[in-house]
């Protein structure tokens, strides 16, 4: 561990030391990193595919359609003639964004939400889970129509329409979390120093229920992913000649015999970036665990 | 019957190896108690587990010695001839009897399976014995408790079951890991009592692993004291106790809670009012009476111990000072403000001038939060310091209750139970309260440890000036720290005296048995108590 | 007990009356009618056929008089389907959904719960991250791309097993079981390693290892009970998302079930099917929630204790 | 690892081959010997009343349980006997006289007779009924007026029982594809005593057509029903002309997904499938004795313009956008070859019909005309949004027209995927710029295409009208004296109105489906039209593959 010098509390500043320390501890577990490098290659890569892909994503070969990889198309392309190298690159722009903003509008509220209702308790507690449950049984379909006739077609509203479905399980889980740590003493301790519930929440309760959460999150990104899929097929999202990772996959289902590189390559992405996912999930889950930390 | 010679255990690392055993030779002999003493840490319960085969290995790692037992060397068998003699040949008692039961089996299946998987005997006949063992460690009604779940008994009850399920298969040597630390010091005397029955009884091998001479101090034929995975003397009880010879027997034996505190004159002015306290809590049909009609006054600048044992209400009636729970009726009266009536922002400011040290420093302390973090906070939260003044406070204080100032930016989990109760002691004092709860602060802590903090209590008390309600099981630690004593039963002030006069003369019954109680007792009284 | 269970039920009235309430007037929000198809239907057909459904009347009127309908139990008649009552619809094909979703979820159990359990036993060696990295593979495969590649492989090419019905023909169940489960596969694998990770380092496990018994029997009858009580409350709740999550599976083997209903009454602006179900799996997942936190108790005796005295 | 993990995955294993070995004779073989009919049908049927119902999954089965006055023979589409053995057309063409088949008989035994038609088609016009198709009988003589509660009596619609076995009807005009008519579910008769015995008249909701009740007339009656799952009809033993019935059953599967449905076909559960995906057309063209039957179809396959709203209001933008279209393209890569291209709304040969052909793919004159309208070379174009509904079809077609705008004209497409009611309520409230639609003829007749565009149209939806437009469809071409003036009169207005340009026609729509080798007498034909009563199986024929 590091041992600052007596009093050098430059490093000491609070707040920070968390992230610091667990940054260090994944640095050191190898799969997670991998998964890191990976994630941040294909960001990298869906940043910079614009002056970078070998191809325009609209540009059409109809007379081509659909062949398999060659030295032209590396890839192969789809049935208008277009290079699939070059749909993969603009799809994982869409399904970066999409996978990790919805997920990330989830977390925010569910955890928000979860935390309140498992602290407070009684019958806020009560009211805020049975809204849960309100929008949770409500039909998503007509919910996803009726978003998009109300608002028309854009992503924002892409990610709050998934955000809007993601966050109640997130909820949940938050909400068991904290139900069992404001069991424990150390909460007790905060509530005798006079802390203010926001605070309790936001340093005492939140931080320490983030394993599950992470866990769960790592789990959601690819689910979110697929949910845009579907989403853009009905006409919310994306629209052609734009796509995403689960556009491409979906249609490259519906000729997997035929073309079957146009299933192969996109699925290919969208697995090596969840297993990534899920590696420096579990890292991180580990790496932000300070207790398991020691041995 | 079991000779333990240069045993040496590391723990492989990818830091390092790490031994926690080194070169360790003790015996036990049939028929007589063999206890090892030592400290957490010490490598005591290590050098027993690894016996048998129960540490994780990886990492854990015998090293060299041997082991023999009935003439076998155990280091040699390979894990399907330890399984064998594990719960067959020597069984183990650990000691917590809450989590070492597993509490999705009935009692009865626990017993049995071990008889069952060792001895091939049918379901009836191992009940049957199972119920007779039961009855032999003292469990009413054996015949129909046996189909209990763990959770339907005491802590007591649940010790007893775990011995008889230790005995059932009719062990050789029995290994008691600490088997009474978790209890009320009344069913510690009577558990150490069954054991000690028991063992004359069977004409077994015991091997008592304890952290606390006061404890073994009645039973022990053959003490082993051990010091950081080392053995530092051995000898037999009286030897021990009478002639210690190396420096550390010595300061295990001197850490032994004997002496009182000299009593300061109490002043006169109360800070707090306790009137007809009831702390209910609802639970389902009937109320749980936790605190049940109590009255007292703890008065400025003293130092009032509160004891009862568990489930006595001693801790709810702190926390209800605190409104940490909610109090049903009566009234707290602290310095003219009733607690029980505050609004949330009063309440605020009144938690600047009370605080709250818990029993357990590894539940009480945000495990993600550095050192420097958990003390800073109630500093920053009251306005005490700024952001730029508060780094020079924090360290002043980690100066006070004695944690080096390079630990600032440690976890939780990286220091020592004592050190982390200097930690919450630390948190609790930054506020500079005038009154401080701390509920059971030492319970928890090794005897030299706990001499520590008690001292660390002391000396931040007088410099800070404080009032304290300071709650425990446990008379001989009140002794030395409490002016005055309130002895609680069962939600209900029992008794209330200035701690002198408690154990001079005991007016109640119940009292007295708690005096009883206290381990260690007629061995000291005398010899060696001298504080 | 009977008064928790009281007390939860009288909770969810209201949530049910809500999610009735809003479910709605949600619907009548929604642009396109029951009865817009592509060719243009003559007005005074139009307004007959709003008759026959009450839809001449005001929204309000509409409301309170569906609120009477449903006290007596009565769903109304579907507008797709008009010589069926929604009542009728939900019977036919809820006990298929079921069915499936019951299959599918041994098949996740099966293999998210081989999976955790294997990878608890060592965690972070290859024993955990293989079996694991195993469960993951159904989270990346909807059941879109899941479904046609088992129906080539096991239906086509093997020729093994029939490409889609329910209970037509022998196996039938197989395919689509596990085109629906593997997706849950990795959140049973997560939530059984997790749950045996932490019942695995537990006081009562070194007692059982204490006794002599041998590691398998430490595992079946020591840890499997404890570590599997988040899995048994997590299957529960699965059960009542999979009735109306089955579309996808449903329509891709033909399956006459209640998920293929329940999308398409949205589509089709199926008012009263819409309601109907909506109202019916709602009713479900409260009683469903009410049942993983009672089972969840009951698996743990000191729980159950506590719940019988409520 | 020792434990029970490993022996359960075995035990599932093992089920699994069990399971495998089960699998029995396939649906194809076994219906080949028993003669039953497998047919996916495309959708679960909404219901089995014939004035209720709308769609074709329906309309299939209802041919196959009811039959009208006049059935086609699916090789020729001419009409021939059903319940009506004869029929006799005044000279006026405005009185059609139907004799009854006196063997005709309902499914309970019950004789059929001229006045369950009256009571059937005053049914199927009652304004209460709702009933969709009603309009198939507005040529009779005020049957409009009673069907829009203009008049109360129904006797004042043109429809008469002479006697038990004579029908005789009046119409408005001359309608030559009145007799086609007659076998629309819309205009067949239905037993009157069944329909009162489970409820009202005009109910919807009645459970008159649930197997334990239904009475038909047709071919064959209804057997088992089960939702979602499969409908059976069994050969009727009281049907008229049952000796030429030589399927003893049909099984009709709700194939909604045309992929499990070609899966289905391919391992032979079903003989014929309603449709075949886009992917799997080279594939079974390319079979020795291709399963795959591709014919024209009476359908047209358009994009409407909203031409009230800018750039399309300028009559040049909206010849440029049509005309910068290589159909053959279109055609021959994204739709592989299923098609025919098309440059006007009614099918080429629709009954002997041929729609002028007014403009042609043309990219320099594309070019030219969106320059006349303000945008050379695409520069100031403000944008144009295209809708259609989610289907992957749909969507292939407008991506790859979208380059080709991109490409001929340099102008910028944007697509707008609405969801099917959602599109259906844009087109209907005309909330659009271009939308796609497609139109499937009722009756082989050009008329059906061309009145979409009359003023007051219920399906214009382009805002197009053209007075003289309305009067050639309108009063001319009914009076026309015969076939040939009355072609002409059509020729001429349907060249106005693409002259106007309000549509971009695409293709022609074709039927696409995959029939087993062993069915005989299901021949393609313009209406896709299915006569059941021609189908048999010969068992002989070895399987596909």
């Amino acid at each position: 561990m590091t041992n600052p010098a007596i009093g050098d509390l430059a490093q000491t500043q609070p707040g920070t030391s968390l992230w610091q320390d667990a940054w260090l501890r994944l640095r050191r577990n190898r799969l997670a990193l991998v998964g890191l490098i990976i994630l941040l290659l294909f960001i990298f890569i869906a940043a910079v595919t614009p002056w970078i892909a070998p191809y325009g994503y609209a540009q059409q070969d109809l007379e081509l359609g659909a062949a398999p990889p060659s030295a032209a198309h590396w890839l192969g392309t789809d049935i208008f003639g277009r290079d699939l190298l070059t749909q993969i690159m603009f799809g994982g722009r869409i399904s970066l964004a999409v996978g990790f903003v919805a997920t990330a509008v989830a977390l925010l509220i569910g955890i928000t939400w979860g935390a309140i209702a498992g602290y407070m308790g009684g019958r806020v507690d009560a009211v805020m889970m049975r809204l849960v449950d309100i929008i949770y049984a409500l039909p998503f379909m007509i919910f996803i129509i009726l978003l998009m006739v109300v608002f028309g077609r854009n992503m924002l509203l892409l990610f709050l329409a998934i955000g809007a479905v993601e966050w109640l399980t997130m909820a949940r889980i938050m909400r068991s979390q904290v139900q069992s740590l404001r069991q424990q003493e150390f909460v007790e301790a905060a509530v005798s120093l006079g802390l203010p519930t926001a605070t309790i929440i936001r340093r005492h309760l939140i931080p320490n229920a983030l394993g599950p959460i992470i866990v769960y999150t790592t789990l959601t990104v690819p689910s979110v992913m697929l949910l845009e899929a579907f989403l853009s097929f009905l006409g919310l999202g994306v629209q052609p000649p734009e796509t995403s990772w689960g556009l491409l996959i979906s249609y490259g289902a519906e000729s997997m015999e035929e073309y079957p590189w146009l299933l192969l390559f996109p699925g290919l992405a969208l697995t090596l970036t969840l297993f990534s996912l899920n590696f420096l999930g579990d890292g991180l889950r580990d790496a932000l665990d300070v207790r398991g930390a020691k041995d | 019957m079991l000779k333990v010679q240069h045993l040496s255990v590391s723990f492989v690392t990818r830091l390092g190896a790490n031994k926690a055993v080194d070169n360790v030779t003790f015996s036990v002999e049939s028929g007589k108690i063999t206890a090892i003493i030592g400290e957490s840490g010490s490598g005591k319960s290590v050098a027993c587990c690894s016996l048998l085969g129960l540490i994780p290995s990886p990492p854990g790692l015998i090293e060299g010695g041997r082991a023999l037992f009935d003439g076998k060397d155990l280091t040699k068998l390979n894990e399907a001839q330890l399984r064998k003699i594990r719960g067959r040949d020597i069984a183990m008692v650990f000691q917590d009897p809450m989590t070492c039961l597993n509490p999705y089996m009935t009692i009865g299946d626990q017993l049995t399976e071990s008889l069952r998987y060792h001895q091939k005997i049918r379901r009836t006949e191992a009940r049957r014995r199972a119920i007779e063992l039961l009855q032999e460690v003292g469990i009413r009604e054996p015949a129909s408790t046996i189909d209990s779940y763990p959770h339907q008994f005491s802590g007591g009850m649940r010790q007893r079951v775990m011995i008889a399920m230790a005995l059932i298969n009719e062990p050789k040597l029995l290994i008691a890991d600490e088997p009474t630390t978790a209890l009320d010091v009344t069913i510690q005397a009577q558990i150490l009592q069954l054991l000690a029955d028991l063992q004359k009884r069977r004409d077994i091998g015991i091997l008592f692993i304890s952290h606390d001479l006061a404890v073994i101090a009645d039973i022990a034929d053959q003490i082993v004291v051990m010091q950081e995975g080392k053995v530092v003397e051995t000898g037999t009880r009286s030897e021990i106790f009478h002639n210690a010879q190396h420096p550390y027997t010595q300061r295990l034996l001197a850490a032994i809670p004997t002496g009182g505190k000299e009593i300061a004159s109490p002043e006169s002015e109360s800070l707090i009012q306790i009137r007809d306290l009831c702390t209910w809590f609802q639970h389902s049909n009937a109320p749980v009476k936790a605190v049940d009609g109590v009255n007292f006054d703890i008065y400025r600048g003293e130092v009032l111990g509160l004891v009862g044992e568990s489930g006595s209400g001693k801790s709810t009636i702190g926390r209800s000072i605190l409104r940490l729970v909610n109090v049903t009726s009566g009234q707290i009266i602290f310095d003219g403000l009733d607690v029980t009536a505050l609004r949330p922002h009063e309440l605020k400011k009144l938690r600047r001038r009370m605080q709250f040290i818990f029993q357990d420093p590894f539940a009480s302390l945000n495990p993600r939060m550095t050192v420097y973090e958990t003390l800073s906070e109630p500093l920053l939260l009251h306005r005490i310091e700024n952001r730029s003044t508060v780094a020079a406070s924090v360290l002043r204080l980690m100066d006070n209750v004695g944690l080096a100032r390079g630990f600032a930016r440690k976890y939780p989990h990286e220091f020592s139970g004592g050190q982390r109760q200097r930690i919450a002691i630390g948190r609790a004092v930054a506020t500079r309260p005038e009154f401080i709860v701390a509920d059971e602060p030492v319970s928890a802590l090794d005897v030299t440890i706990q001499a520590q903090i008690l001292e660390l209590m002391r000396e931040l008390g007088r410099e800070y000036g404080l009032t304290m309600l300071f709650i425990s099981h446990d008379l001989a630690v009140v002794r030395q720290l409490a002016d005055r004593i309130i002895v609680l039963q069962a939600g209900k002030v029992v008794e209330q005296a200035s701690t002198r006069d408690l154990f001079a003369q005991p007016q109640k019954a119940y009292t007295r048995q708690l005096l009883q109680s206290i381990p260690g007792r007629g061995l000291l009284k005398g010899d060696v108590a001298g504080g | 007990m009977l008064r928790f269970i009281g007390f939860r039920l009288l909770q969810a009235l209201p949530v049910l009356l809500v999610v009735i309430t809003v479910t709605f007037f949600l619907i009548r929000v929604a642009p396109g009618g029951p009865f817009d198809s592509e060719k243009a239907v003559i007005p005074e057909v139009q307004a007959a056929l709003e008759a026959q459904y009450r839809l001449n009347l005001t929204l309000f009127q509409q409301y309170t008089a569906y609120l009477g309908d449903l006290f007596h139990g009565d769903f109304g008649p579907s507008f797709k389907y008009p010589g069926r009552s929604v009542n009728e619809l939900i019977a036919a094909g809820f006990p298929v959904t079921a069915e499936l979703a019951f299959y599918a979820l041994l098949v996740a159990l099966t293999i998210g719960g081989i999976a955790g359990i294997v990878a608890s036993l060592k965690p972070n060696s290859a024993q955990d991250y293989i079996p694991m990295s195993v469960a993951m593979i159904g989270i990346c495969m909807p059941s879109l791309l899941l479904g046609p590649i088992l129906i080539l492989l096991f239906g086509i090419y093997l020729d093994w097993l029939p490409v889609s019905g329910w209970g037509d023909s022998p196996g039938d169940k197989i395919l689509p079981a596990i085109t629906l489960g593997s997706a849950y596969a990795a959140y049973i694998a997560r939530l059984s390693r997790a749950g045996m990770l932490e019942v695995m380092s537990q006081d009562y496990i070194r007692t059982a290892r204490a006794k002599g018994l041998p590691e398998w029997q430490v595992v079946s009858r020591h840890a499997l009970r404890g570590g599997m009580i988040p899995v048994v409350a997590f299957l529960v709740l699965a059960f009542a998302g999979l009735l109306s999550g089955s579309f996808v599976v449903e329509t891709i083997f033909q399956i006459p079930g209640l998920g293929r209903f329940y999308v398409q009454a949205a589509f089709n602006r199926d008012y009263t099917m819409i309601l109907g179900s909506t109202i019916f799996l709602a009713t479900l997942i409260v009683f469903f929630n009410l049942l993983s936190d009672i089972l969840a108790a009951w698996m743990n005796p000191r729980l159950r204790d506590q719940m019988r005295a409520l | 690892m020792r434990f029970g993990g490993l022996k359960n995955l075995c035990l599932v294993l093992t089920c699994f081959a069990l399971m495998a070995c089960g699998r029995g004779e396939s649906n194809v073989a076994q219906g080949n010997r028993e003669a039953i009919l497998h047919f996916g049908n495309g959708a679960e049927p909404q219901g089995l009343d014939p004035h209720v119902v709308t769609g074709i999954p329906e309309s299939l089965i209802i041919n196959a349980l009811f039959e009208g006055l006049t059935v086609k023979n699916p090789y020729t589409l001419e009409s021939e006997p059903g319940v009506a053995q004869r029929w006799d057309i005044s000279d006026d063409g405005m009185t059609i006289t139907f004799h009854l088949n006196p063997q005709a008989k309902w499914s309970n035994g019950d004789p059929m007779t001229a006045e369950d038609y009256v009571w059937s088609w005053r049914r199927a016009l009652n304004p209460g009924m709702g009933n969709q198709y009603g309009y198939m009988l507005y040529p009779l003589k005020n049957a409009e007026e009673f069907a829009t509660g203009k008049i109360d009596d129904f006797s004042e619609v043109g429809v008469k029982a002479i006697d038990d076995h004579t029908l005789q009807v009046q119409l408005n005009t001359p309608t030559p594809y009145f007799i086609q008519l007659m076998d629309h579910h819309s205009t067949f008769a239905l037993h009157r005593p069944t329909i009162q015995k489970h409820g009202k008249d005009t109910g919807r909701f009645t459970p008159w057509t649930r197997v334990e009740n239904i009475v038909s007339n047709g071919p064959f009656r209804l057997k088992e029903w089960q939702l979602n799952r499969r409908l059976s009809v069994e050969k009727s033993d009281t049907y008229w002309d049952r000796d030429r019935v030589q399927l003893s059953g049909i099984v009709f599967y709700p194939t909604e997904n045309i992929s499990s449905e070609e899966r289905m076909f391919r391992v032979e559960q079903l003989h014929y499938t309603q449709t075949i995906p886009l992917e799997k057309m080279p594939v079974y063209r390319a079979m020795k004795d291709s399963p795959y039957a591709n014919a024209p179809y009476l359908g047209t396959y358009y994009y409407l313009l909203n031409i009230n709203e800018p750039p399309l209001d300028d009559l040049r933008v909206r010849r440029a956008l049509s005309m910068a279209l290589d159909r053959e393209r279109l055609n021959s890569t994204v739709l592989h070859n299923s098609n025919v291209p098309a440059f006007s709304i009614t099918p080429p040969g629709t009954l002997g019909y041929q729609p002028p052909v007014v403009f042609d793919h043309n990219i320099e004159a594309a070019q030219k005309l969106l320059a006349e309208a303000g945008y050379p070379n695409g520069e100031g174009w403000p944008g144009l949004e295209l809708t259609y509904n989610t289907s992957e079809s749909h969507l292939k077609i407008a991506v790859a027209l979208q380059q080709m705008w991109k490409d001929a004209l340099n102008i910028d497409i944007t697509l707008a995927n609405q969801e099917w009611k959602v599109y259906l309520d844009s087109v209907d409230q005309m909330n659009f710029q271009m939308a796609r639609r497609g139109w499937i003829g009722d009756y082989v007749d050009p008329n059906n295409f061309l009145d979409l565009f009359l003023c007051d149209g219920g399906n214009n939806s382009t805002g197009f009208c053209d007075p003289i437009y309305d009067e050639l469809i309108k009063r001319q071409a009914p009076q026309a004296k015969s076939r040939e003036e009355r072609y002409a009169i059509f020729n001429d207005a349907e060249t106005r109105l693409m002259e106007q340009m309000p549509i971009i026609p695409l293709y022609t729509y074709t039927s696409n489906h995959l029939i087993h080798p062993s069915v005989k007498g299901l021949p393609p034909n313009l209406m896709d039209y299915v006569n059941f009563r021609y189908v048999w199986l010969d068992r002989d024929q070895e399987a596909v593959e």
